[in-house]
């Protein structure tokens, strides 16, 4: 498969890449919010929302800079306009749809300062994508954060029914699960690299 | 650390304050970054032109000074300020002869794309050397095409040799099975990590098989130095 | 041949060996007999009569108090001794009537009155069904004449007859169809007649082959009295199993047998009204199987009701090993602690087991495996295995809001297969009581 | 410890010992975990990362500290951000200037410091309530406190990863790395493992504390 | 170009990006804010996150909610600290509003060493399960079944099982949360203000000798207790001594003097029984009947 | 009458004779005869394995149990499955102190962290393998040829590596050892990266190299057989695995059968017939509903087949275990059976 295919860079970012599984990216609400399966998949729902969001404005925001010939505040732009981007999303919600703030307005805060947002902006222009490369790569991202969301709160879950040891118990275990995930994601690697 | 309380208005501050300090705030930051953008610049730039010196250097053996070319429409040219082609580094001697190329060339490894840059010598029609420019390879084992003595040693003088018709290489740069080198256009790869070594193959190949001809078509404008 | 069966369910050993060949006995008055004011669900009886008054056999001593809720009938001729505060089998002390037995007296006498069944209405039948203190006798003891007004909305078009007796160790019912297929039938034809249903089954699990064919010869030509076998497989008796197994039909979660045109009557019962209906009596007595490796004579006695389980005991004779007493079958009866509780009107059978009885030896509780047996047996399709986990982290409002907890009917199938020796069931009437109390205590609050 | 509002603390020990230890933002509060994992597969990198971090930590709440009675409480959070991000592409490129390597080992986790929750959540809750003296001894502490952890981290996993220390071969040629230590899994296990120790700790320390209430109490 | 050119450049554009961020935080902030009192937040940091419903609300956000808008005081909150609510009682300018201690109590004093068993319980270790089971054994159907119900629901260890596998209030500890009152099958908790220093530690509706043959010191509803008692203070009702707490104030140790089976008693300092009571000797487990 | 102390229990007072221990036992059994055929075909080098991983395992439980103040669990068998499983998967010249370290971290991490049987999320022999896996990713690619003249007198060289030392390479030791030719290459590695397909016959009766337990596919059918008949098993996800791999893998052979593998030889290659029959049968890290079972168990074979054809690694069966594993809880909240009576109603 090639390497710049919109279906590589997509699969790449979602599973063989895992933003948080294998690039640790976004690793604070993943450990945060996969306490619940409901409240897990509002959070994915969020993130595959908001990198949306941010991966065209970083678009946007790196040609203005490119035609300026001042990349080098690049940084400071992105940041500031995924913040505030989120931010207006997140009020304009609340104003004119408080169910759906109610479902995904809580995690819009949350998200801002998230790694994994930002990364995804850094990394589509570091790799040089270009607007649908770029659309691809953030929404891989984003699934590839919800399905280890997802398969995290299943398995946390689950062991609120465990008679865990208290040793464990808590942000140890947390990490420890996420460890035997990423262990597991590693059987992924180089789909989609070989044969064809 | 929330936003929440951004827009949980106690009293209506006047806009003028918010518009004051944010834009005093973001020209100073502005004021920053560019000072220590400009400061830092040479300091930078010299350190990527030392980096790709070094593996430029390695990879045209003989080489100590450069020049940067970029290929447009199958021509070759010197580089101006914005790049608009593939880029072509060629190197020279003292005597300022042509002592090689080297181009970049990428594909899919094991966990991710490695890339690399390799140094062609249209004298000999062969690769010269390869250097590892990243790649996010299994440490102890596909890390290996950087260091492992006996991989290195097939790009000493692997054969790139342009096919008469001039398009493509007269004999694909292909891998195989390590230790069953027998042609010198064979990469033998690594046993156990038979992919690494497959993506690097791929590589060379495919970028070979398109510049090896340009490379050799334009060989005058390299050698003129113009 | 491929037999009428459900889905799920067990194969527990039933024991019916011991006492299925054995005829019904008739038991001795033991000296006094307690009779309970409350032998039913819904409302206890109000007394009729007051302490230190006589009472002839089968008069009534307390009267229905309203709809859910039947009266009650003197077992025996006697005195009222008291009215006071006994143990009874669940539990808490309920009120009772202690009858003092006269000894001398012959018992013959019996309060009654004749009526004419043939010419009774639909309205009579079921009127005098209450009168006669009729509930349940297959367990549950619910009021027999409320399950003949079925809901208007519900439209019964069958009646079945539960001749499972799918537990293990009981034979009462067994016996009763054997020796008293005549007021069977007859009893049927009385419900059918009320209802105002056409057909009416028998539903008998075939290791019970023998009743099916008496059954069968006593059938008359319009009968409309189909008799069916069914797999034996437990719990094949209860109402809604069996009502798949002989008509296809799945009672929704939460509802009864009449939503789907069923109405379903322990043949027991059928019997008792066959019986007694055309003489205008009460329900004074019950067969009751007497079994397991603890009795030394094991058999189905006719009990009067009221009859202190020691008493039988007694009677039966225990081994010196005995160690528990379970009243019902042991897959879902109850063992008690109080001896001095008596036979009541539910009461199918009694199992003694011993001390050194390999059933009683379940080993230690280890944790869920998540083996799926539990799962593959639940007759209800429901996961005991999630709901055990759910169970021992007290999530017992997320047991009933996502795993169906009150769709369980503590039928037992699961804790039998477990092989972590859970004990779901246990964990599951915790956790329906503490929702009980709590939905109750939230209704309070909210008034 | 809920910070009592509208207090200024007074600087003392605890104000810098606390983020060491008792507020560490790795092993107690697990904020800023992206860096903590992902850059810690060798020592050197754990060091230079942590130091990197308290450099902007330090320096963006100096300021937020100094302007913390200009800023509008509706552009707050807009502002912290940009004096973040000044700072840390400050730092993004002093770091290419002194050495690409290294550069190129912390990849962009340089920049998205400017995301880590440490430090944006150290200016909402510290900087922008206490006076500049106290908001630099605390950077200080909390700092130390990450380059602690991430150093905690970045050992084990060059050791036992790599057979070495800060580049040093420790245990000879034929030492059998374990891969699976500078591995994305291994970064998990590490951190997991560290904070089982702890609670190990803790555990038998509250264990000890029952204890010796309960012989109080049989008196 | 000029490297200066660039500075200004990107000064410039700094500064126009900085004004239009901060216009669009204006205008957000004028058209689409909707107002939310921080203050909840802050009181809602302050409170102790238990989540428990000792103060009569849903949780401690919604404590929080009451307190700003002034619906309750701060003081409800049992769980938290009296320093931290004091806290919040200035932050909110309100008077920090008291509340009597009020503590779980139990309604039983049937220890092993003094009730009846009848049956061998095995099963569950747990209230629930063995009430379900013919009553658990213990001979009297009021009294506790000593498997420690509540002693595992408490959230906040208040509640121990002493030796004779009676449960055991720890007042200091006990924050009213009702958790206990909720569990225990046979309903024998109540809360009560620590100022109720009269009870009765008896549920068992029988009288006379079916009382007392269960169980030792059961209430045999005798009635000399309310035959003292001032202004029926104490009554029998349903055979079982009944406090009337409205007349608490009459209350004295006294009304414990004369109980034969120290049914009723006295919390104050541990519990006492009064003179009369019959001794209790026995201090093992009294064997299965 | 005698006055016998009454014993109070709760319904039902009859139970079903089959317990835990047993069933476990019963899964050593039918490992037994696969243990003993590894043996057989590579040597007292597995025998040395087996016995590593299975003391390493209880002990580790031993100590665990004796830290958290558990009771001991090595009377419930488990353990023993985890450390003879974990020996069949591993190649048969493992070193043995990285065994031990796998088994090590199967228990410790694998089950007694998340509270030990019956709790944890996944299969703790493969999360010990997937960590050795990672760890020392050479050591667990070299493979040896079955059926060496000396394997019951000469161990393989590797096996006795130093504790925390690079194992010695066995290359020579193979050439000076060997009948013919042998590369060495498991039968996915020579299909993956030579296109060369061994034969089913050869596959099904284990004269092949590869991982100590998992070349021969008839014995190891057998023992799931057994289990299955027992009922100790659920048959249903050893055929949902190979349904799942034949499904994936049958239309890629029918387009191009030259690229791509048959699927006989895709079920009985490399550990897929282990994995389908002993590991994925992990009752504890899989579902227990009936639709969960079969999308659970058809997941894991699909993905199986999925990376080998087109990831990195020529096996997948671990992987897709561990993965199916931890999405079991997804599977069975979203395959809640419909409860008695529900069906007919939406
Ligand atoms: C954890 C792990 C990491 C691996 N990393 C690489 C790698 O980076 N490059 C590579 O070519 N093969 C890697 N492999 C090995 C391949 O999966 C495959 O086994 C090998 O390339 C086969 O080569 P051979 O046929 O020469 O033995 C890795 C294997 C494992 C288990
Ligand atoms: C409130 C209530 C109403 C009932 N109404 C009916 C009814 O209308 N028709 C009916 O056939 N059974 C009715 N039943 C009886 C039940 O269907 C069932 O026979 C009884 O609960 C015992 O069943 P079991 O022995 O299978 O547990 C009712 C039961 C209750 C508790
Ligand atoms: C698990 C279970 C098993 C039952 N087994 C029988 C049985 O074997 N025979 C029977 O008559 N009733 C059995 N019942 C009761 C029936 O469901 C139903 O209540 C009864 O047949 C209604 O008749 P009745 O009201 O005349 O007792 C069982 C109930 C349950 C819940
Ligand atoms: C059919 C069956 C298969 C099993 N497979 C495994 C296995 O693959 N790995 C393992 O560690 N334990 C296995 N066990 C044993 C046991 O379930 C395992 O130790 C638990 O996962 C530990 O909680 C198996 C048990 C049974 C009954
Ligand atoms: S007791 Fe309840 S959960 Fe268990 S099998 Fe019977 S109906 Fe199902
Ligand atoms: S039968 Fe027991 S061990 Fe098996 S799944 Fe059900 S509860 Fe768990
Ligand atoms: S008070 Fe109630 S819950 Fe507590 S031990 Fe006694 S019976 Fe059980
Ligand atoms: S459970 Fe009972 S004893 Fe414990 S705190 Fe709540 S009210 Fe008090
Ligand atoms: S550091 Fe918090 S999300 Fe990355």
């Amino acid at each position: 498969m090639n390497a710049d295919s919109v279906t590589f860079i997509f699969l790449n970012a979602a599973i063989v890449n895992n933003f948080v599984l294998a690039m640790f990216l976004g690793i604070c609400p993943f450990l945060g919010v996969s306490a619940k399966r409901e409240t897990a998949w509002s959070m994915g729902l969020a993130v595959i929302f908001v990198m949306l969001v941010s991966s065209i404005s970083a678009y946007g925001i790196n040609w203005i800079l490119q035609t300026l010939n001042i990349e080098y505040l690049r940084l400071i732009c992105y940041i500031a306009v995924i913040a505030s981007a989120v931010q207006l999303v997140e009020m304009t919600l609340k104003k004119f749809s408080p169910a759906l703030f109610r479902a995904l307005g809580i995690f819009l805060p949350l998200i801002t300062t998230n790694c994994a947002i930002l990364g995804v902006a850094l990394f589509q222009t570091s790799r040089e994508y270009n607007f649908v490369q770029s659309v691809s790569f953030s929404l891989g991202a984003g699934v590839g954060f919800t399905i280890a969301l997802m398969l995290m709160a299943g398995l946390r879950q689950q062991l609120e029914l465990a008679k865990v040891p208290s040793i464990s118990q808590g942000a140890a275990m947390t990490l420890m699960l996420a460890g035997l995930l990423s262990l597991a994601f590693m059987g992924f690697a180089g789909l989609g690299a070989s044969h064809g | 650390m929330s936003t929440t309380d951004t827009q949980s208005v106690t009293q209506p501050t006047p806009a003028f304050n918010m518009l004051r300090t944010l834009g005093l705030v973001a020209t100073i930051s502005g004021l920053l970054v560019v000072l220590s953008y400009r400061i830092t610049l040479p300091m930078i730039e010299h350190n990527k032109q030392m980096a790709i010196e070094r593996a430029l250097f390695k990879v045209i053996p003989g080489a100590i000074s450069r020049k940067n070319f970029e290929i447009v429409n199958n021509k070759i040219q010197p580089s101006g300020d914005k790049p608009q082609g593939i880029a072509l580094y060629a190197g020279y001697d003292a005597n300022g002869q042509l002592k090689g190329v080297a181009l970049e060339a990428a594909a899919a490894g094991y966990q991710d794309v490695i890339r690399i840059l390799y140094g062609y010598d249209p004298y000999c029609q062969c690769i010269r050397g390869i250097e590892v420019l990243k790649m996010a390879e299994t440490p102890g084992i596909g890390d290996k095409i950087n260091k492992d003595r006996n991989f290195v040693k097939n790009f000493e003088a692997l054969e790139a040799r342009p096919h008469a018709s001039g398009k493509g290489l007269q004999n694909a740069i292909v891998p195989v099975k390590h230790g069953s080198k027998t042609e010198p256009w064979q990469i033998d790869a690594i046993s156990g990590a038979t992919i690494s070594s497959t993506a690097v193959a791929r590589m060379l190949n495919d970028a070979s098989q398109q510049y090896v001809p340009i490379i050799i078509n334009n060989l005058s404008v390299l050698e003129n130095q113009e | 041949m491929l037999l009428h069966t459900f889905n799920h369910g067990v194969h527990p050993p039933d024991f019916k060996s011991l006492t299925n060949g054995l005829p019904i006995r008739r038991l001795p008055f033991a000296a006094s007999l307690i009779v309970p004011l409350s032998q039913h669900a819904g409302k206890p009886s109000t007394p009729l009569v007051k302490v230190g008054e006589e009472v002839v056999r089968g008069q009534p001593i307390a009267a229905a108090d309203g709809f859910v809720s039947v009266p009650q009938h003197a077992p025996a001729s006697g005195r009222i001794k008291a009215i006071q505060l006994m143990p009874s089998a669940r539990g808490p002390k309920t009120d009772c009537f202690i009858v003092d037995v006269y000894q001398a007296a012959t018992q013959q006498e019996l309060y009654e009155y004749t009526h004419d069944i043939d010419k009774m209405s639909a309205e009579e039948i079921t009127q005098a069904v209450q009168d006669a203190g009729m509930v349940g006798l297959g367990g549950a003891a619910f009021p027999t004449h409320v399950k003949m007004k079925p809901p208007p909305d519900h439209h019964v078009d069958t009646l079945v007859a539960n001749g499972c007796e799918c537990e293990p160790y009981l034979t009462c019912d067994h016996r009763i169809m054997l020796e008293q297929p005549q007021n069977l039938l007859q009893g049927i034809r009385l419900i059918k007649k009320a209802l105002g249903v056409e057909q009416a089954i028998i539903g008998i699990e075939d290791n019970k082959k023998d009743a099916a064919e008496i059954l069968q010869q006593h059938l008359q030509e319009n009968d409309n009295i189909r008799i069916q076998v069914v797999k034996t497989k437990y719990p094949q008796g209860a109402e809604k199993m069996l009502i798949k197994s002989l008509l296809g039909r799945e009672v929704p979660p939460g509802s009864f047998p009449s939503a789907v045109g069923v109405s379903v009557f322990n043949v027991g019962t059928l019997a008792q009204i066959g019986e007694l209906l055309p003489h205008g009596r009460g329900v004074i007595e019950r067969v009751v199987t007497v079994s397991g490796p603890g009795v030394n004579k094991p058999g189905n006695y006719l009990v009067p009701v009221g009859t202190p389980v020691e008493f039988l005991l007694k009677h039966a004779g225990v081994t010196k090993d005995a160690h528990e007493v379970i009243l019902g079958g042991p897959m879902m009866g109850m063992s008690v602690s109080a001896l001095d509780v008596p036979v009541t009107k539910a009461m199918s059978g009694m199992v003694v087991l011993n001390k050194d009885d390999p059933d009683l030896k379940k080993g230690q509780t280890q944790p869920c495996i998540r083996c799926g047996y539990c799962v593959e047996a639940c007759p209800m399709q429901l996961n005991p295995s999630m709901l055990g986990m759910m169970a021992s982290a007290s999530m017992y409002e997320d047991m009933q809001r996502e795993y169906h907890l009150n769709d369980c009917f503590e039928c037992g199938s699961c804790s039998y297969v477990c092989p972590s020796n859970i004990p779901l069931v246990q964990y599951f009437r915790i956790a329906k009581s503490v929702n009980r109390d709590m939905a109750a205590k939230n209704q309070g609050d909210a008034q | 410890m809920a910070a009592l509002p509208d207090k200024h603390e007074t600087v003392t020990l605890d104000t810098f010992l606390r983020g060491l230890w008792q507020e560490n933002p790795v092993f107690v509060m697990l904020l800023g975990m992206c860096p903590t994992l992902a850059v810690t597969n060798s020592a050197i990198n754990a060091l230079a990362m942590g130091l990197a971090s308290t450099f902007v930590l330090v320096m963006s709440n100096s300021l937020v500290s100094m302007m913390r009675n200009f800023i509008p409480k509706q552009v707050r959070i807009a502002t912290y951000i940009i004096i973040i991000a000044t700072f840390v592409t400050m730092v993004d490129y002093a770091i290419q200037a002194i050495s690409l390597d290294l550069y190129n080992a912390l990849g962009a986790f340089i920049q998205l410091i400017v995301v880590n929750c440490m430090i944006l959540g150290r200016a909402e809750a510290y900087a922008s309530k206490q006076r500049l003296g106290a908001t630099i001894i605390n950077g200080l502490g909390i700092g130390a406190g990450f380059t602690f952890a991430l150093l905690c981290l970045g050992v084990v996993r060059e050791v036992l990863g790599a057979g070495t220390l800060f580049g040093f071969v420790l245990f000879g040629e034929n030492f059998q790395p374990w891969v699976i230590m500078i591995l994305p899994p291994g970064g998990f296990f590490v951190l997991g493992a560290w904070l089982l120790i702890f609670n190990w700790f803790r555990d038998r320390r509250e264990q000890a504390e029952r204890d010796l209430a309960e012989v109080q109490n049989e008196r | 170009m000029a490297p200066y050119l660039n500075i200004i450049i990107a000064v410039t554009f700094m500064a126009g990006f900085g004004l239009l961020l901060a216009s669009v935080l204006v205008l957000a902030n004028r058209r689409l804010a909707v107002y939310e009192d921080p203050k909840i937040d802050e009181v809602e940091e302050l409170l102790p996150h238990a989540n428990c419903g000792a103060c009569g609300t849903a949780g401690c956000r919604a404590f929080a909610e009451k307190l700003v808008a002034g619906e309750l005081q701060p003081g409800k909150c049992t769980v938290n600290t009296p320093e931290m609510n004091q806290v919040i009682a200035n932050f909110l300018g309100v008077e920090l509003g008291s509340q009597e201690k009020i503590t779980a109590r139990l309604a039983c004093a049937g220890g092993s060493n003094v009730a009846k068993r009848h049956g061998n319980y095995q099963g569950v270790d747990s209230c629930r399960a063995a009430a379900l089971v013919s009553g658990g054994g213990k001979g009297c159907a009021w009294g506790c079944l000593g498997l420690g119900d509540c002693k595992e629901v408490c959230d906040f260890d208040a509640i121990f099982m002493d030796k004779h596998e009676l449960p055991q209030v720890i007042n200091d500890l006990c924050t009213a949360c009702g958790d206990c009152v909720d569990i225990c099958p046979r309903d024998l908790f109540s809360l009560q203000p620590l100022s109720h220093k009269l009870w009765v530690a008896c549920k068992n509706l029988e009288k006379g000798e079916a009382a007392e043959d269960e169980c030792r010191v059961a209430c045999n509803a005798c009635g000399r207790c309310a035959l003292d008692a001032p202004e029926e203070l104490i009554s029998i009702n349903n055979n079982l001594a009944v406090i009337d707490y409205s007349k608490n104030n009459l209350a004295s140790q006294i009304a414990i003097e004369r109980c034969p089976t120290g049914a009723i008693v006295w919390f104050d300092k541990g519990i006492q029984k009064g003179q009369r009571a019959k001794k209790i000797i026995r201090k093992e487990a009294l064997p299965v009947e | 009458m005698s006055d016998f102390n009454t014993d109070l229990r709760s319904s039902p007072h009859l139970k079903q004779p089959v317990t835990v221990p047993q069933i476990m036992r019963n899964v050593v059994y039918a490992l037994l005869p696969v243990c003993a055929y590894a043996v057989y075909a590579f040597g007292i080098s597995v025998l040395l394995l087996l016995l590593t991983t299975t003391l390493t395992c209880m002990l580790a439980e031993n100590l665990f149990c004796r830290l958290s103040n558990r009771p001991s669990s090595l009377n419930d068998w488990s353990i023993v499955i985890t450390g003879l499983l974990l020996a069949l998967t591993l190649p048969p010249g493992f070193p043995l102190w990285m065994a031990a370290v796998a088994a090590f971290i199967a228990v410790g991490l694998g089950k007694t962290l998340f509270g030990g049987l019956g709790y944890n999320v996944m299969n703790p022999a493969l999360v010990g393998r997937a960590f050795v896996q990672a760890a020392f990713p050479a050591a667990i690619t070299t493979w040896t040829p079955p059926f060496l003249p000396d394997r019951f007198s000469e161990v393989i060289p590797s096996t006795l590596t130093t504790p925390f030392m690079i194992p010695v390479p066995i290359g020579d030791w193979l050439k000076q050892s060997e009948v013919d030719a042998f590369t060495g290459a498991t039968p996915l590695a020579l299909y993956k990266f030579e296109q060369i397909t061994t034969p089913a016959m050869d596959l099904l009766s284990g004269s092949v190299a590869g991982s100590a337990g998992e070349t021969s596919a008839i014995i190891i059918l057998a023992g799931g057989l057994y289990l299955a008949v027992r009922k100790m098993m659920d048959w249903r996800i050893p055929v949902g695995v190979m349904l799942g791999a034949t499904l994936v893998s049958l239309p890629f052979w029918l387009m191009d059968s030259a690229l791509y593998p048959d699927p006989v030889f895709v079920l009985l290659s490399g550990g897929l017939m282990l994995g389908a029959v002993f590991m994925a049968s992990d009752m504890v890290a899989s579902p227990v509903t009936p639709w969960g079972v079969w999308i659970y168990s058809l997941f894991i074979g699909m993905l199986t087949v999925i990376i080998r054809l087109f990831g990195g690694l020529t096996e997948g069966v671990m992987y897709a275990i561990l993965l199916g594993n931890a999405l079991s809880p997804l599977i069975s909240g979203i395959t809640q059976p419909k409860i008695f009576g529900q069906r007919g109603k939406s």
